[in-house]
């Protein structure tokens, strides 16, 4: 796998050095959530230690240093993402869930109305549905799916008729079931010419490729911190400064406000409009260490790394199950991510992991959030197997060994 | 550590693979029950012909992993046929199996120890405890038949008689 | 101080070892927030090198542990603050003020019609004042605050009155700009005579007193974990089972739903409904050990040792300074907690803090999130020092000298 | 590490102490511009009296902590009787001082130095910018002269010829 160092990744990584029953861990989850290595780990530890205060209007030493990581960070993420603006852009949430609720709740509600329609795909988090659902209840705007095809990809047969009346069109660059990977530039072009917005959940990519928003010329972007080897309690929201400006406030507290009477308040300018209270600051510092780690990777890296695992791990899954296991999502390993949707004849998938956990693998059961998905495909189910920079294809090795006995046990 | 054996008895597999007393009765007059785990997707569906305080039959439809699965058909098993205040019995000293006091979340400690000992098959769940997450695969059958007995004494008490 | 060793918190805390141009760190600034002990610290680091994954769904070993985690810190926090049910009443937001809009926008936006009255008082933090502002401007409620005496109390001569028509009180145990401590229990049991309910703010009073919700009979908490010792990013607000049960969702996204469909989604029961999306996990880790940590000084001791401080301080600033320097707040320490707001004659409250910053003296200067308050007391901004439970009368010390510097400087 | 006597230099507690241009002038024909800092709580009205193209005259009122009212002060004596091209240079030439790049908070690299030679006392206050958090007090006045010139130039066109 070229230059690409992954098992110095994976000495990193402190939770790689963990045995579970007996053997070593073969996690295989990051997509539900990545694992931090030691510099994210520290960045944090050593905030706390050194120079923790709360953020702005503070004038002490250690005010000004944590004032200075948490928006060094947003400097840092403005350039990893190619926002033009930079820190100018950046928004700190929770997570993306809470970007997601911020777009629907502040963008939606001032600028949709009954009847605007906006787009999503039957292959998105419930994170991109439900906050739309809630505005329809709301406001009366129209949510309409762009649906899958038997062979996992968007069905843009009838898009351009899908595109009518969409005032925004929010989509994920990679579901995190299939793994599928959306033509993102093709779309958002498409959307624009017909004068949608478009919003890009970036969950499942940011991290395992490089990401550039310009060159993908998407409106918004949303990600979380905690996919992208950084730390819990932490996402990003991302949109062009005229956007943003013209945003009004989401959640109401101190740090968002320029002014409150007793009348009545006026909220601030720039980023803090949406940073309501006391953000998550330690959080910051370990975003902008998984930032520089991950630079120093290489995000090309990551992705041919992690190309290279999902096409070894499609051919010999198919190679030793001939079908007996199932994988949910594109057969080949173009266009696709590295998360691998299983689905084991006669195996409820909370069974496959639990054997799975046997022998210290790590795979997640159930829905991944996109139930609107598992129905398309009459699964109630599957055994999530993902990589992540650290994975090996010895990882790939117990997989197998363990689905084997798996499939054994129940059989 | 737990053990996986301790999940999988022989027993279990053996529900899982042939399950007790599944399919459907003709409702009314039995009484439908849906059961449903938003986690993992489990779906269930009870009926009960309750008649003069005794469950005369019961059937069970839907889909699960082996637990949720093996848990019904014993499940079945242990209460057709008998009165209802001996189902409701079972079903209390079942939870009681299966209860991870919050107090072993906080500190630590180890869950407490049913009385398993006049369970008879049913026991063989009690491993299910070892595996927390496993636990509301186990009891979504048995939360359905409660909630199925107090809609039935509703549906009796108005004139299934 | 009675046998309370707060020389050896001070020693349990990273940061207190620091100096600061060339002198021992004095942080006088806990009211912002507070510093985490070493345990605090370590059981992030520990959890993410030994047990970090996502949360719920999860079977394998480090997701089980992860859940227990993370519902572990529900029921420690439950038990804390004598949640009568425990576990089930808790929920976890990024923040004091995410809690306070989750109050807002789901209860108040649920229970509230134009017209109602919710009260705040003046001494409010803008986190429980704008939420509210934001749902007057959406529903037409009326916004009313309790005046607050020259003397730094609530003006409590009209209070009958101002209930007139309120369905909800809201107000701070403990205001973090006076120092003040509110009379809960009496407050709380004349709105309930009122038919209203009763909503706490409790960030600056958890971690420096004990808090039992049963006893103080309020309806609503809402708090900090960084202002009790524990992390950024992560907040509690508590209710009783009921009314939890009752409130509709606020934000929309996976973990928070029992079934998302095509055309619309049911929301889960409990906490989970209102926690969209991957919580801060390893912040719930933090919080653990910083209950832990409290619970093993004692909240009591910690109430007596801040107060005494207090005492001690309010007596040597009127000695040393004989008004050129005005405490903003209760001149005495009955019914007031360690925080206290300066006015420095003469001397703007940023150059207070710039001159204290060069003995390492770490004071807040600004309107502290209280600009009602602050425009009552016709002040921009004041210089705020606050204790902790690390404070020692050597703090105070350095504070003194570094006020009369600060006063020479700009005479 | 930064030093205090940076910041507060001799020169700058002397503005602060007896500052220039205190008052206000009659508006209009004056030109009556707010700033605020929304952070700290200072607030500053200035006017400014333009005729034909020259600041003839400048006045200040607000409050604020020394260094945003010194650097008002040191405006108001540095831009008073100049020509607005002038004023407009000089307004330049202060951002500069002031500018923290992003990229030094990113990297921790030094502040770039601004030819500081050319602004007479106005050089004294390039201490500030090893105070990051006092930027905001010292450019206060000058982002409100700025916008109250492009505000004058609105005025002036339509009429106060
Ligand atoms: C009384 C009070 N309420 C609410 C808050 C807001 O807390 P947070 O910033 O953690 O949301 C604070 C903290 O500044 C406070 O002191
Ligand atoms: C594609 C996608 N979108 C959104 C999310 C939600 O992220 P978070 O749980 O961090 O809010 C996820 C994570 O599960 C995801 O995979």
């Amino acid at each position: 796998m070229s230059s690409y160092n992954a098992r110095r990744v994976r000495s990193d990584t402190p939770l790689l050095q963990r045995e579970i029953n007996g053997r070593p861990i073969t996690y295989l989850d990051s997509a539900s959530s990545s694992l931090p290595p030691r510099p994210v780990i520290e960045a944090m530890s050593r905030y706390y230690e050194l120079r923790h205060a709360n953020v702005h209007r503070g004038v002490y030493q250690t005010a000004v240093e944590a004032t200075e990581v948490y928006e060094g960070a947003r400097v840092a993420t403005g350039r990893f993402i190619h926002a033009p603006k930079g820190d100018a852009e950046v928004v700190f949430t929770k997570n993306t869930t809470e970007s997601f609720n911020l777009l629907a709740k502040s963008w939606g509600a001032a600028n949709l109305r009954a009847g605007d329609v906006v787009l999503v795909t039957e292959m998105e988090h419930h994170a991109n549905i439900v906050p739309w659902f809630q505005l329809r209840d709301q406001l009366g705007i129209e949510v309409r799916f762009v649906p899958v095809t038997d062979d996992f990809r968007l069905d843009l047969s009838d898009f351009d008729h899908l595109l009518d009346g969409v005032k925004l069109f929010s989509f994920t660059a990679a579901s995190n079931v299939l793994g599928t990977r959306n033509p993102v530039k093709e779309l958002t072009r498409a959307a624009h010419a017909r004068g949608a917005l478009v919003a890009l959940d970036a969950a499942q990519s940011v991290g395992h490729q490089p990401m550039d928003v310009v060159d993908l010329d998407v409106d918004f972007v949303c990600f979380s911190a905690h996919k992208m080897l950084g730390p819990t309690g932490l996402g990003v929201f991302w949109t062009r400064a005229e956007i943003l400006e013209s945003m009004p406030p989401f959640l109401g507290g101190g740090g968002m406000i320029a002014d409150v009477r007793l009348d009545g308040y006026v909220p601030a300018n720039g980023p803090t409009r949406f940073e309501a209270g006391t953000p998550p600051i330690a959080e910051t510092a370990g975003l902008t260490a998984a930032i520089r780690y991950l630079e120093g990777l290489g995000l090309e890296n990551v992705e041919r790394h992690e190309r290279a695992l999902t096409t070894d791990a499609l051919a010999r899954l198919w190679e030793r199950f001939e079908g007996r296991v199932r994988v949910i999502g594109p057969a080949t390993s173009d266009d696709r991510g590295g998360v691998l949707s299983l689905d084991v004849e006669g195996v409820h998938p909370h069974d496959v992991a639990q054997v799975l956990d046997q022998f210290g693998v790590c795979v997640r059961p159930g829905h991944h959030c996109a139930k609107p998905l598992m129905r398309r495909f009459h699964l109630a189910a599957t055994a999530r197997a993902s990589f992540g920079p650290y994975s090996l294809s010895e990882d790939t090795d117990v997989l197998l060994e363990a689905l084997e006995s798996a499939v054994t046990m129940f059989a | 550590m737990a053990n996986l054996d301790d999940l999988y008895r022989e027993i279990i597999l053996d529900h899982y693979r042939t399950p007790r007393n599944r399919g459907e009765l003709p409702s009314p007059p039995a009484i439908r029950t849906e059961g449903y785990n938003p986690l993992c997707g489990d779906e269930l569906v009870v009926y009960l012909d309750i008649r003069d305080g005794v469950l005369v039959d019961i059937k069970l439809t839907g889909h699960g992993c082996s637990i949720s699965q093996a848990s019904s058909s014993m499940m079945s098993a242990a209460v057709k046929g008998k009165s209802i205040d001996d189902v409701r019995a079972v079903i209390e000293r079942f939870k009681q199996l299966m209860t991870v006091h919050a107090a072993s979340l906080d500190d630590g400690a180890d869950a407490p120890v049913a009385d398993i000992h006049t369970m008879g098959e049913l026991a063989a769940l009690q491993g299910v405890v070892k595996f927390p997450v496993r636990i509301k695969c186990a009891t979504l059958s048995w939360n359905t038949l409660s909630q199925g007995l107090d809609e039935g004494y509703g549906v009796q008490g108005t004139g299934s008689k």
